[in-house]
């Protein structure tokens, strides 16, 4: 097979999996993927930034938070349809990660780590200082007839599993595409040039500032629609989504399953949520062993699993 | 009227300056030589010409233009590129990788590089640049894994993909075999017909082989412009080089 | 007064993250668990003999930075020296490490908040408003340990050596330098520090496993701001950090100068990328 | 302790007589089988089968201290259960999980419990967040969730059919309570100290308007932002001419809080009232907490045993293992969290009336056991409820209890008055019956 099949049969064949997959799988796994794929997309957009341009940032729980809010306290308080719920968190996102980059991008290395961590802390601030509209941390909840609508002639209730997963498996399949569409494209080369090398990029004749200007915007974009999707289809908001925890998390998907892979963040999401899963049903002092598996894991795949076989086995993985 | 034109061009680091004064003209396909002894302030120069760096006064005029305020990528659009002295390759991607990155560039110079672009003319072009330099055979090879030498030729090749107007060589032959040198002062001459050329270097059988005009740096300045033979003979060239 | 504390304190936990950050040139997640196991200690060292509050308290401070620096130098030697410092891996390791840490805490000193008698206990009293003297203690301790530091770093031979991996890991190795020694050292001075701090702040603000958070995010602002590779920095940055918010919620609701002060603290390193005592990028 | 061992067989041995009684006891049941009587024998034929419910714990993050003794009190009180013959003698299986207080992990233990372990119903959550994080889950997978929160979600209508807060009374009846003695006997112009987040809103906003309506103003309200690691630079904002200093803060940095207060004004201070929120799980005699000498705090179950402790709360602490001044009795260090954990104890109680008297056997039944939980309108002091009776709202899912105000004197807490239930009373048009189910 050419790299090119290869690749398209790889990531089809895991898209097939996962739309086969709810129908053999137990109810409580049926929601828990949902939700992986909806994290997931997050963690894609995250490593649109990170693994393919170089960028790492710990302020984007402000991006995800935004598609959250700005899809779910519309709904909540105007009773906005659904559908452009999700298209207006997105959207808001986009336009977040735009405006903090003309501003952030001034910067680069660790303090565009620092300034991104900075700004997403103001705006976690933010939504406990608004407190009367976003009831801060306890948060809200979106009534259960707020998530029932029509589309398209379809009758749809987000409540419903089946319902949920694929709208979940349709994010999840539209942020995979789009990403694997990207980064083999001429526009992912110069985002992965610049993340190799900056300086060389620009005297290829690239504007890079505009470039990663860009890639944020994306990513922003991504991660907004995964925020949206979550308050969607999880009917819950709160301030908690907008912490450093949710800043972290996906970095540490992201390195787990592989920075710079288009399957790693997948990958990334499920490992953490089934290891925390299923070691705190054998015992008490359970992050223990989570913190020796990632010690553990890390040792012997340093790149994340799928960026540690991309080196051995596989070089042509996107 | 010249093709690349300077005046007055200054820069310095922190009191030091590195370049002083200099005002430069290159004709249109002219294969210009900039020689002098190490610190002469040869790459500094360059870097104010590609824009690396910025000038702290002077100008910079280029097919008729002042490009002085002009930033790095704007003048690679224009057609002046630079190819770096110290080995400055994407290592982790493949040699095709690393040239498709200029010939993109070179495809999507009048637009956006989401608007699409004719892929086989852009592999083409890889193709292209990759054969001028001899690398064709190892394009799939990752570009860390070249020998130094070689390395130096990709670099070139990407020159060459971006199809520039003005090409500018910082010390290319280094690494290089005998042989390899000869090839290579046959591809300059052959770039030469359409593009102008200025080269850095320190081996002096290339740059007579290949100069038609030499300009002389030394401590930052001009020190002396000519024929290759003017050049030989010149007696404050002779001083400098001795002296060093 | 209040800021001061705070500025003292956070620039001490700092400059170990700084020392960490700037020669080892790698992202501690953990910094802020050293800080916790610091505090923690400090309990269960003055809870060792009771009766004798200040000479618990003087063990504590120092026994309970060995203790961390012994964690840390056996970190180094199972993790990170085996991934080679690479600063991605470490990140997922160090993430690893703070969660094993935090559970091992929470499992064997439990979740709840504990509080340490101060070693002395008189109280200024000034006509408009008292304090407790410790507080002024806590203030001398961290400006002689960073004086301490300062003189390690700039006049002795560890320092010199220090620097040099710093500036070129490979040449310092060629020249001779035990790279891995230095490492292990400096990531082993870098959690003491953290743990000094926390031992000082504990009898201001009780041990609590959970407590290590907010130091880490304070020190890693303080040393990107101060400027990687400068002690001056740090320690201006801390003060400007600890002052910040205390000046501007005079004027606001706290939260909201919260808010304006993170802004304004992150658009200095806007304005100044490379921080303000820092060097132009290499 | 492996969290998801069932509690021990002890608990099987159901006397033929105390199952007998039972029967009895659940007169719903009876009815419910004879309209249909195709279930009986499969109902029988369950009866001998654990009643499984889903313990939501906060083991790990901030939640933690509080977790500990909600586990502790629930282990107490289901064994305590399971010895008289369980649950319609069906013995309980406790299935714990921990949630980590937070609440994305918190809808997806809800729907662990739920479709993994199959309990027949999930209680025990404390932190709002988590509750409003996990409950709109619980309402989809039409899970009976019975938290243990003192929130006001659930009575304002926020959540759905399926929640309920039967054990322990809400913020807001708990602050409107304090208001009338306040005015009373410490003073009207009052400022408050509170952290600037939802649950603090709750005590500005209630608390506001019943010092309000007892005559009382307010002279100024310091929010404290989370993340606050010092409060000494906010206590100069407090009016001179301030009464009453009212406090809440929760989180491991009150105890920092309270000292800094002390350090603030010294012995001449206002009156101090506070939420026992600052104090639970702290010893009242930490270094540092001496000058809250002479001020007073809220407490919804005294944690010292004082000359007004009743015969239950007797039983309640001796059963829980916790001594006299509040602590556990292997470790005097070991401060309870006791003005909130009896409030597992009484759920749990609720928890046996309600599927006793709906005829609860499986799943199925759920809708049942949502409308007799509905129907129920007081709760007697006993040893069930130990902490005193209450009224139940069936229309909010909320129960209304006494609460208590204690002075600090020498370093304990005695209680100097008890609210009536009707001083926490309060309008508002939450209806759930009037959900689908």
């Amino acid at each position: 097979m050419t790299g090119r099949a290869r690749v398209w049969v790889l990531h089809g064949g895991v898209i097939l999996l996962l739309f086969l997959l709810q129908f053999v799988l137990p109810d409580y796994h049926h929601t828990n993927v949902a939700r992986i794929m909806v994290l997931a997309t997050y963690a894609i957009g995250y490593n649109l930034l990170i693994g393919y341009t170089g960028l790492l940032s710990l302020g984007h729980a402000m991006f995800f938070a935004t598609g959250l809010y700005g899809a779910g306290l519309p709904i909540y308080y105007f009773g906005l349809h659904p559908v452009a719920g999700f298209l207006l968190g997105a959207l808001l996102a986009l336009v977040l990660a735009f405006v903090v980059g003309l501003i952030v991008l001034r910067t680069s290395g660790v303090a565009f780590m620092i300034v991104t961590m900075m700004f997403a802390q103001a705006f976690f601030l933010a939504t406990l200082y608004f407190n009367g509209v976003t009831r801060g941390d306890e948060g809200l909840v979106l009534a259960a007839e707020a998530r029932r609508f029509g589309f398209l002639g379809l009758d749809l209730d987000l409540a419903e599993p089946a319902t949920r997963y694929n709208m979940a498996l349709s994010l999840f399949t539209g942020a995979l595409l789009i990403c694997l569409a990207l980064v083999r494209s001429p526009l992912g080369r110069v985002m992965i040039a610049i993340r190799e090398n900056e300086e060389r990029t620009r005297m290829l004749g690239y504007n890079a500032r505009d470039y990663k200007l860009l890639a944020l915007s994306l990513s922003g974009l991504l991660s907004g629609a995964a925020g949206a999707a979550y308050v969607l289809l999880f009917a819950y908001m709160g301030s908690s989504f907008a912490a450093i925890q949710y800043s972290i998390l996906p970095l540490l998907w992201v390195l787990l399953g592989g920075i710079g892979t288009v399957i790693g963040p997948l990958i990334g999401t499920a490992l953490m949520f089934y290891l925390i899963d299923k070691t705190s049903e054998v015992m008490q002092s359970y992050l223990i062993v989570v913190g020796a598996v990632l010690v553990a894991l890390v040792l012997f795949f340093p790149k994340g699993l799928a960026g540690t076989l991309r080196q051995r086995y596989a070089r042509w993985l996107p | 009227m010249s093709f690349l034109r300077t005046e007055a061009l200054s820069r310095s680091f922190g009191g030091l300056a590195a370049v002083a004064g200099v005002d430069l003209s290159v004709e249109p396909g002219e294969i210009r030589a900039i020689i002098g002894p190490n610190g002469a302030g040869k790459t500094t120069l360059v870097s104010l010409i590609s824009g690396r760096v910025p000038p702290s006064s002077g100008r910079i005029e280029f097919d008729g233009d002042d490009i002085t305020a002009l930033k790095p990528w704007e003048r690679v659009l224009r057609g002046i590129v630079y190819t770096f002295q110290i080995t400055s390759i994407f290592r982790n991607l493949t040699l095709a990788e690393n040239v498709m990155l200029a010939a993109q560039r070179a495809a999507s110079r009048d637009q956006p590089l989401w608007r699409g672009l004719d892929d086989r003319a852009v592999t083409q072009a890889v193709d292209a640049a990759l054969e001028r330099v001899g690398l064709a055979s190892r394009a799939q090879e990752l570009a860390g894994e070249l020998a130094y030498g070689h390395q130096r030729l990709l670099e070139v090749a990407m020159g060459l993909a971006l199809r520039p107007k003005l090409l500018i060589l910082d010390e290319p032959t280094q690494g290089l075999s005998e042989q390899e040198i000869a090839d290579f002062c046959a591809l300059v001459r052959s770039i030469a017909m359409d593009a102008t050329i200025l080269l850095i270097e320190h081996n002096m059988d290339v740059v007579m082989a290949l100069a038609q005009r030499i300009t002389v740096m030394n401590n930052g300045a001009l020190l002396a412009e000519g024929t290759p033979d003017q050049i030989m003979n010149h007696a404050e060239v002779q001083r400098a080089y001795l002296g060093t | 007064m209040e800021g001061t504390v705070t500025a003292f304190v956070l620039a001490l936990t700092a400059l170990g993250l700084s020392l960490v950050f700037g020669v080892m040139r790698i992202v501690n997640v953990a910094h802020g668990e050293f800080f916790m196991l610091g505090a923690v200690l400090a309990w269960g060292f003055t809870a060792l003999i009771p009766e004798l509050p200040f000479w618990g308290f003087m063990l504590a401070l120092l026994a309970a930075p060995v203790c961390v620096a012994a964690i840390a130098v056996i970190a180094d030697a199972l993790v990170l020296r085996r991934l080679n410092y690479e600063p991605e891996a470490t990140i997922v390791a160090t993430i690893g490490l703070l969660y094993i840490l935090q559970q091992s805490v929470l499992t064997l000193y439990g979740p709840n908040a504990q509080p340490v008698v101060a070693p002395i206990s008189f109280r200024v009293v000034l006509p408009w408003f008292g304090y407790s003297g410790y507080k002024l203690v806590v203030i001398g301790a961290a400006a002689l340990l960073l004086i301490g530091v300062w003189y390690a770093i700039t006049r002795t031979k560890f320092g010199l050596v220090m620097r040099a991996t710093q500036f070129d890991r490979e040449t310092a190795q060629a020249f001779g330098v035990p790279v891995k020694l230095v490492y292990a050292a400096v990531f082993a001075l870098g959690a003491a520090l953290a743990a000094i701090a926390g031992v000082l702040v504990v009898p201001l603000q009780q041990a609590h496993y959970l407590m290590g958070l907010d130091p880490l995010l304070l020190s890693f602002i303080v040393v990107i701001i101060g400027g990687l590779d400068s002690l001056k920095g740090t320690v201006v940055a801390a003060f400007i950090i600890g002052l910040s918010d205390g000046i501007i919620s005079m004027f606001f609701s706290p939260t909201l100068a919260k808010i304006i002060a993170t802004l304004a603290v992150a658009l200095v390193l806007v304005w100044r990328p490379q921080g303000l005592f820092g060097a132009r990028a290499r | 302790m492996n969290p998801k061992s069932p509690i021990p067989a002890s608990s099987k041995s159901v006397t033929r007589r105390s199952a007998l009684k039972k029967l009895g006891a659940a007169a719903g049941a009876a009815s419910a089988l004879t309209l249909a009587p195709g279930f009986v024998r499969y109902a029988q034929a369950q009866s001998s089968a654990p009643i499984k419910l889903g313990f939501q714990v906060h083991s790990t993050g901030i939640g933690a201290a509080y977790g500990r003794w909600y586990d502790r009190t629930t282990q107490a009180a289901v064994a305590l259960i399971n010895e008289a013959g369980g649950i319609s003698g069906r013995p309980i299986e406790l299935v714990s999980e921990d949630d980590g207080t937070d609440p994305k992990r918190g809808a997806e233990v809800v729907e662990k419990f739920a479709s993994q372990h199959k309990v027949d119903l999930v209680f025990g959550t404390l932190f709002s967040h988590v509750v409003i994080g996990a409950a709109p889950r619980a309402g989809e997978l039409k899970m009976p969730y019975f938290v243990v929160s003192e929130g006001y979600h659930v009575a304002s209508g926020a959540l759905n059919r399926y929640v309920f807060q039967p054990g322990i009374t809400d913020v807001r009846s708990q602050v409107s309570a304090m208001a009338p003695w306040i005015a009373g006997n410490l003073g009207k112009k009052v400022t408050m100290i509170f952290p600037d987040y939802a649950f603090g809103h709750d005590h500005r906003d209630f608390f506001s308007a019943a010092i309000e309506k007892q005559g009382g103003s307010i002279a100024a309200l310091l929010p404290i932002p989370p993340t606050e690691a010092s409060y000494t630079k906010y206590f100069p904002q407090i009016p001179a001419d301030t009464e009453v200093i009212y406090h809440v803060m929760v989180g491991p940095g009150v105890l920092t809080f309270v000292k800094e207060m002390g350090e603030h004004f010294g012995s001449q201070r206002p009156q101090i009232f506070g939420f026992v929120d600052s104090l639970e799980a702290v010893d009242i005699a930490s270094p540092g907490l001496e000058f809250l000498d002479g001020t007073y705090f809220w407490e919804a179950n005294p944690r010292y045993a004082g000359p007004s402790q009743t015969e239950f709360d007797k039983f309640f602490r001796e059963k829980v293992g916790v001594d006299a001044n509040g602590a556990s009795v292997s470790d005097p260090k070991d401060i309870s969290t006791y003005s909130h954990m009896f409030g597992c104890w009484e759920t749990l109680y609720v928890i046996k009336q309600a599927i006793e008297a709906s005829g609860y056997q499986g799943p199925a039944d759920r809708a049942k056991l949502i409308e007799a939980t509905e129907a129920m309108t007081t709760f007697a002091a006993g040893n069930e409820h130990p902490q005193g009776d209450k009224t139940f709202d069936g229309k909010r899912h909320q129960c209304y209890g006494h609460q208590f105000i204690s002075k600090v004197e020498n370093q304990k807490l005695n209680v100097v008055h008890q609210t009536s239930i009707e001083d926490g009373m309060y309008e508002n048009d939450t209806d759930y019956t009037k959900q689908a189910l």
